[in-house]
């Protein structure tokens, strides 16, 4: 049973943001509420303050800036990013995302700055953010900084975010031209949390060098990672399916998995072997076409 | 739930031992322990405090050594409470150490946890996961104490 | 410290006082004795406790009430028009689409949220569509086919 | 007049199908009754303790709380389903002295709302003394072993041995013999409405209670010996249950404390399970671990069968010792193997308890014996299809001392899936079909429960218009028995299904019934409505001949609401007036049918029996082991189709199921405690990993079954594990041997494999 608390609705950041300096000391943030709600009703987290966030429509955005990328409000659905026109190219790659992500009743309610702020290091947006180089930004009343998305996840369930601040906006560079990301999860039922998920974005040379390449793995370690020593063995070279084997390889010694009820901690490093071939020869073809 | 591990520490294992017991050692090598206090040899009473993202836990226990043979094994039982009732919990410890070639000393170490109440349904999965990493960290910590104080 | 809620429901206007703790279905069953909405796991993974919500399905159970202030809500009393049956009801019943029935009410929803998006979605949009549902008794595929008939026009909705 | 059938064997809605897509059924869990209260169960938190003391007194003062009950308030009784054996009577619902797993029932708290009952929970001190518990069977049977149950000794619970022929002998002459072990995991019903009950104690000493369940007769019947009333005091009323698939028939600890809450106070008291609490504190599947030899000639015949299974009983019978004599029956399914040998041992241990599941240990079984089926058709090297057809079961076979087989599809469904098969040609890398046979009966004979009752009765009553209302004790859980059982009766008496209304399981307006288990519903109950209508029709056309002034050689009949002559249907009276006209003739007197059916030398298991032959395509990842079902085709017989949507629905539903039971459901443990007590992470099968499915019915005649019906719904629970299992091995050639089959056991095996070829090398 849920124990009850104060609950402010602000319809606008600077409302919340005022809020949560407020109540510094006792505050949980709510969303879309898909993770929250049942960790409240588990007992397990008993705010005497509650501030939904959800009425904020300024956050509830995806803008196209051409050159400069995508920027994505905190407070957009998992649904609106799923059907979004703007999600081509490269950032295809958000929408399949999204279309793997939990169930329709979850996409059309949850937000994937809700998502990502709950830090579950099994969440799907955060792995597919990091591969695409995403930074986020996050305010509070003493203003706004900007942090790479790979420093945002600190451990399990655990984010960067200090009391007082909130996560507002994700911003996504644009890909240099031959670029390709994918994504892909593994798990036994459809809609489940990922047992492992691997999502890759790579950029091609005109002869087929790859220029860049960032691969993250979700589920993986006690935060979504980047698979930094699977991506140095690809840089800077053309990938062959030896090369690929070669870096699933060093991904899956750099994972630090555990064992639980879904896989053991061996078989999950297995997964990360096979999975970051695949997806990376994926994303390879997708650079390839584009 | 299991946890083991071994490590091995430069020291001689009669100093190796004396420091493991020592609760000064202990409050510093668990993470989050905020009081660890021996009311004689065998008995100590902690409160740590742990939290896994949002959710914080404070835990109060009493270890009791159970079996004593100074300086290769120590067995330990612990039991406690998640303040709030959000349940209780069981440690069964145990430790062996063993002297090595060269001034070294391995610590072999075995521990069967077991939750009770809500603190065993929150996830099982974030659980098992926790109790792991808090359980590298104190072997971490407490490798680098024994350095330090053993001056390896 | 009771807190004042206001949303429409089934077309109709209410203003209710509640704790905020409370969560939507709380409201619709409790509060409301719309009990056609089921509450299967209280978690967000059954789905049964599914409504429509400003056109899209959410779990009922996973929104707390007052963050639906000013929301449309759709329930499944809402789907019949009068004496009607919406289609997709029309449809359940001749593919013989549920059995213990717990479920259904949420799966309907789920169809009429689905329905909302694509009026006359494939065969894998309906597998996705109704993918957050569960139901223990059927194994799917007949709702899948009662949701297909709809697709295809085979029952019409009286205007 | 041209088809056998007016009503059965047709495309119908439902009788309760408008309630339930309109939202308008109320199941227990939406009962609201004036004043009521809202209960709490307070559960132990240890696999095994000891309970010094209980203090309720705070509980008690909490503003809100209205009564909080412990086994102080009980007569102090044991209750079980096996009645006939007080040894297996072991479960007092609210422990005394003991408690025996995480989940058991301590106190009960009755409240003004949920919030207030389960914060008064929170103000009960127990104090336990922690028991050394045991966790697994295997463990449990050991001779230092902690006791469950004081003087049970070795844990052993129930033992079961089963025997015909000379095994022994047998096996000397068979000229391949293998013996494999299985291990078979647990499942949860996880029906979607949880275990619930409303009970409402009147001040004259009555008891009314809703409950969601499967056996309204038994929760009267249990409920009236643990609370010390008598039967006919107690009226049990089972509105719209939301699913039950073997978890509803036993008395349950949300009945026996609402019950006890009411009594003490007399208010209605509602209590509804948690999810949580329906995954660790009511009751699942059987764990079974198996060791099995079976030998066979070079042609192909099996020649002898020797299995041990030791399940996993957890702390209380309950049913779960049917489930170990069922799996030991089902182990010598669908073959006539001549000489069979089956020993089980039902263990105790501190987990949740296990009992009945759709199925009821013939899933394990058939996991068991189609695998080593297949096995050893390999050794031999003969066709799957072919050593199934050389040993399987005949109609008019007795399997002998146990049963008698009448009616039996078996060979055709073999040669359907045959042809399916053969139709699919070479399928790609990574894909198999398995195969699995099985067969299951219609209703149980045994009476361990000590009833004085027939098994089904039904009663049929005539309005002046003709309008029908059907009186029984069958429990409609979802499965469709009211639109069945109304079906058959309308079909008898001639009349329009929608001249039928049923009013069933409601213990005081309708005979008693055992209930909706073991697949007994359609041939048990369904001859009981026959019957009744038979007795009601009797009655009408008896009137009708005289009103007809018909001679006597002629015989009438009643067939869509006409009275005709049997052999000149162009002369005919319409039911409907006959009826008002007959009622007027009888001075008033209503018309009222009577039926009743128990079963009479049929053997000691079931009076009939199904049969069916499952394929299962699959496809294996063969870099991580994952397995996704393609295909699921099944031929099956369930003799004359009464509801063929129903039929359909029971098939589909059963792969979602078996199959899961097969790929993803578990209930893994550590130390006696559930790991994954949520949805969260209970993984079910939902609409994306449904396979496709494809029906072919074969047809037969079951002469004991109501219009010639038998079984179909629970059986088909049977096949899907043991042919996923085969076409696992056909697509990887690997043998996966536990439950679930995980992409992690496939991709380990099929390492292993490779080690061994490199090996081999």
């Amino acid at each position: 049973m849920i124990k009850d608390f104060e609950y402010f609705g602000p319809k606008t950041l600077n409302e919340a943001l005022v809020l949560l300096d407020k109540y510094r000391d006792d505050y949980k943030i709510i969303a879309g509420g898909q993770s929250l709600i049942i960790l409240l009703r588990q007992g397990l987290l008993q705010p005497e303050n509650v501030i939904d966030i959800y009425g904020i429509k300024e956050l509830d955005y995806i803008k196209s800036d051409g050159k400069k990328g995508l920027k994505i409000g905190a407070l957009t659905t998992h649904r609106e990013i799923e059907y979004s026109d703007l999600m081509k190219g490269s950032f295809k790659v958000l929408s399949e995302m999204e279309h793997l992500l939990s169930t329709p009743q979850t996409r059309n309610r949850g937000t994937i700055g809700g998502n990502i702020s709950h830090g579950d290091p099994a969440g799907d947006p955060a792995p597919v953010l990091m591969a695409l180089g995403a930074n986020v930004k996050l305010a509070s009343v003493a203003g706004e900084r900007i942090l790479d998305m790979e420093k945002f996840s600190v451990d399990y369930f655990e984010t960067a975010m200090e009391h007082g601040e909130m996560l507002v906006e994700i911003e996504l560079p644009a890909p240099p031209p031959h670029t390709g990301a994918a994504y892909t999860k593994f798990n036994i039922i459809a809609s489940d949390m990922a047992t492992v998920s691997v999502a890759s974005c790579v950029t091609l040379a005109a002869d087929d060098t790859c220029t860049d390449v960032r691969i993250a793995l979700g589920a993986a370690a006690p935060r979504p990672m980047r698979a930094k020593a699977a991506e140095a063995i690809l840089k800077g070279k053309k990938i062959t399916d030896a090369l690929l084997k070669k870096a699933g390889q060093a991904a899956s010694e750099e994972a630090e998995p555990v064992s639980d009820i879904s896989a053991s901690e061996e078989y999950r490093r297995e997964l990360v072997k096979v999975l970051t071939a695949r997806v990376t020869k994926e994303a390879m073809s997708r650079a390839k076409a584009g | 739930m299991q946890i083991d591990g071994k490590f091995v520490v430069k020291g001689k294992i009669n100093d190796v031992w004396a420091m493991v017991l020592e609760p000064g050692t202990l409050a510093s090598c668990i993470p989050g322990a905020e009081k660890i206090e021996s009311t004689d040899n065998k008995t100590y009473n902690c409160l740590v405090k742990q939290s896994v993202g949002p959710i914080t836990v404070k835990l109060q226990f009493v270890v009791v050594l159970t079996e004593i043979t100074p300086p290769t094994y120590v067995k330990a039982v612990g039991r406690g409470e998640a303040l709030g009732k959000l349940g209780t919990f069981g440690i069964d410890l145990t430790v062996h150490l063993a002297e090595q070639a060269g001034g070294c000393c391995e610590i072999d170490y075995k521990a069967d946890v077991i939750m009770v109440g809500k603190l065993a349904t929150f996830g099982e999965r974030i659980m098992r996961a926790k109790v792991k990493s808090v359980g590298d960290q104190f072997t971490q910590n407490l490798e680098k104490k024994l350095k330090e104080k053993t001056g390896s | 410290m009771l807190k004042e809620l206001k949303l429409t429901i089934n077309g109709q206007p209410y203003e209710l006082s509640i704790h905020p703790r409370t969560l939507l279905v709380e409201v619709l069953r409790e509060q409301l004795g719309l009990t056609g909405t089921k509450r299967g796991c209280n978690e967000g993974a059954c789905g049964a406790c599914t409504v429509v919500m400003n056109g899209k399905s959410v779990k009922s159970c996973s929104v707390l009430a007052l963050s639906a202030n000013g929301a449309e809500i759709t329930t499944v009393e809402g789907l019949a028009k009068g004496a009607e049956l919406h289609p997709l009801q029309k449809a359940f019943l001749d593919y013989g689409a549920y059995q213990c029935g717990f479920c259904t009410a949420g799966m309907l929803m789920s169809c009429k949220g689905l329905l909302n998006m694509f009026p006359n979605p494939t065969s894998d949009q309906i597998r996705d569509g109704i993918d957050g549902n569960i139901c223990r008794c059927t194994g799917y595929n007949s709702i899948i086919r009662a949701v297909e008939a709809v697709s295809r026009g085979d029952y019409k909705e009286t205007k | 007049m041209s088809e056998k059938y007016s009503v059965i064997g047709k495309n119908v809605h439902r009788v309760d199908g408008t309630e339930k897509v309109t939202g308008t059924a109320k199941y227990t869990f939406d009962i609201v009754l004036p004043n009521m209260l809202y209960g709490k169960i307070l559960r132990s938190p240890y696999t095994s303790a000891k309970i010094v003391s209980i203090d309720t007194s705070k509980a008690e003062k909490m503003e809100g709380v209205y009564a909080v009950v412990t086994a102080k308030d009980t007569i102090h009784k044991k209750q079980g389903i096996w009645r006939r054996f007080p040894e297996l009577c072991d479960e007092e619902i609210l422990c005394s002295t003991k408690v025996r797993y995480i989940g058991d029932p301590v106190a009960a708290v009755a409240a003004i709302d949920e919030y207030t009952a389960e914060e008064a929970l929170n103000l009960i001190e127990v104090e336990y003394e922690p028991l050394p518990a045991v966790y697994s069977q295997l463990e449990a049977i050991k001779e230092d072993a902690p006791q469950v149950h004081d003087g049970v000794e070795l844990n052993i619970n129930v033992t079961r041995h089963i025997e015909w022929g000379d095994v022994d002998e047998a096996f000397k002459e068979c000229d391949v013999i293998r013996e494999d072990h299985f291990v078979c995991s647990s499942q949860a019903h996880m029906c979607m409405e949880t275990h619930c009950a409303a009970a409402s104690y009147s001040y004259d000493g009555k008891l009314t209670v809703w409950a969601s369940t499967q056996a309204s007769y038994y929760t009267q019947v249990l409920l009236a010996g643990m609370l010390g009333m008598r039967e006919g005091d107690i009226r049990v009323i089972k509105p719209p249950v939301g699913g039950g698939f073997g978890g509803k028939f036993e008395l349950d600890s949300a009945q026996f404390c609402a019950a006890l809450l009411s009594k003490k106070i007399c208010r209605p008291v509602r209590i509804v399970l948690t999810r949580e609490e329906e995954f660790t504190a009511t009751k699942r599947r059987t764990p079974i671990v198996y060791t099995s030899r079976i030998g066979a000639k070079k042609d192909g015949t099996i020649l002898a069968k020797e299995i041990r299974g030791i399940t996993d009983g957890g702390a209380y019978t309950g049913m779960g010792a049917t489930a170990l004599y069922l799996t030991g029956f089902f182990s010598s399914f669908p073959y006539k193997y001549p000489n069979y040998r089956y020993d089980g041992y039902r263990a105790y241990t501190n987990t949740e308890p296990t009992s009945a599941m759709r199925g009821f240990g013939a899933p394990q079984a058939v996991f068991v014996g189609e695998q080593q089926i297949d096995l050893i058709a390999k050794d031999l090297g003969i066709d799957p299809i072919e050593i199934r057809r050389i040993n399987g079961m005949v109609p008019n076979y007795e399997v002998p001392g146990q049963a008698f087989i009448q009616s039996c599809g078996l060979h055709q469904c073999l040669d359907k899936i045959d042809n399916y098969i053969k139709g699919r040609g070479k399928l790609p890398a990574n894909r198999g079909i398995g195969v699995a046979a099985y067969g299951f009966m219609s209703g149980g004979i045994f009476n361990w429960f000590d009833t004085p009752y027939a098994f089904s009765s039904a009663i049929v009553k005539l309005s002046i218009d003709g309008k029908v209302d059907l009186f029984t004790g069958a429990c409609d859980i979802g499965q469709g028995s009211d639109t069945t059982l109304s079906m058959i009766t309308a079909e008898e008496l001639g009349v329009k299904l929608s001249d039928i209304r049923i009013h069933a399981a409601d213990t005081a307006i309708c005979p008693a019934d055992l209930g909706a288990w073991g697949s007994r519903e359609t041939l048990m109950n369904g001859n009981a409505c026959k019957m009744a209508a038979a007795d009601a029709k009797r009655q009408i056309i008896e009137f009708a001949a005289a009103k007809m002034g018909v001679n006597i050689v002629h015989d009438l009949d009643i067939r869509d609401g006409w009275i005709y002559l049997a052999d000149r249907p162009e002369r005919k009276v319409s039911y409907y007036d006959i009826v008002r006209e007959a009622i007027r003739g009888r001075d008033g007197e209503t018309i009222i049918g009577r039926g009743h059916y128990t079963p009479h030398r049929k053997g000691m298991i079931s009076p009939a029996y199904s049969f069916g032959v499952q394929a299962v395509e699959v496809d294996v990842d063969p870099e991580t082991g994952k397995m996704k079902l393609i295909n699921v085709v099944t031929a099956h017989e369930s003799g004359t189709v009464i509801n063929p949507i129903g039929i359909t629905g029971q098939l589909e539903g059963a792969i979602m199921m078996a199959g899961g039971y097969a790929l993803c459901e578990d209930q893994p443990m550590d130390q006696g405690k559930i790991l994954n007590p949520s949805l969260a992470d209970y993984k079910v099968i939902r609409s994306l990993d449904m396979p496709k499915t494809e029906i072919i019915e074969v047809d037969t005649y079951e002469p004991e079954g109501p219009f010639g019906a038998k079984e179909a719904g629970e059986g088909l629970t049977n096949p899907t594990a043991g042919a996923i299992a085969n076409a696992v091995r056909n697509a990887v050639g690997v043998t996966i041997t536990s439950l679930p089959i995980t992409p992690e056991k496939i991709f380990m095996a099929m390492q292993e494999k490779k080690a061994k070829e490199k090996k081999a090398k």
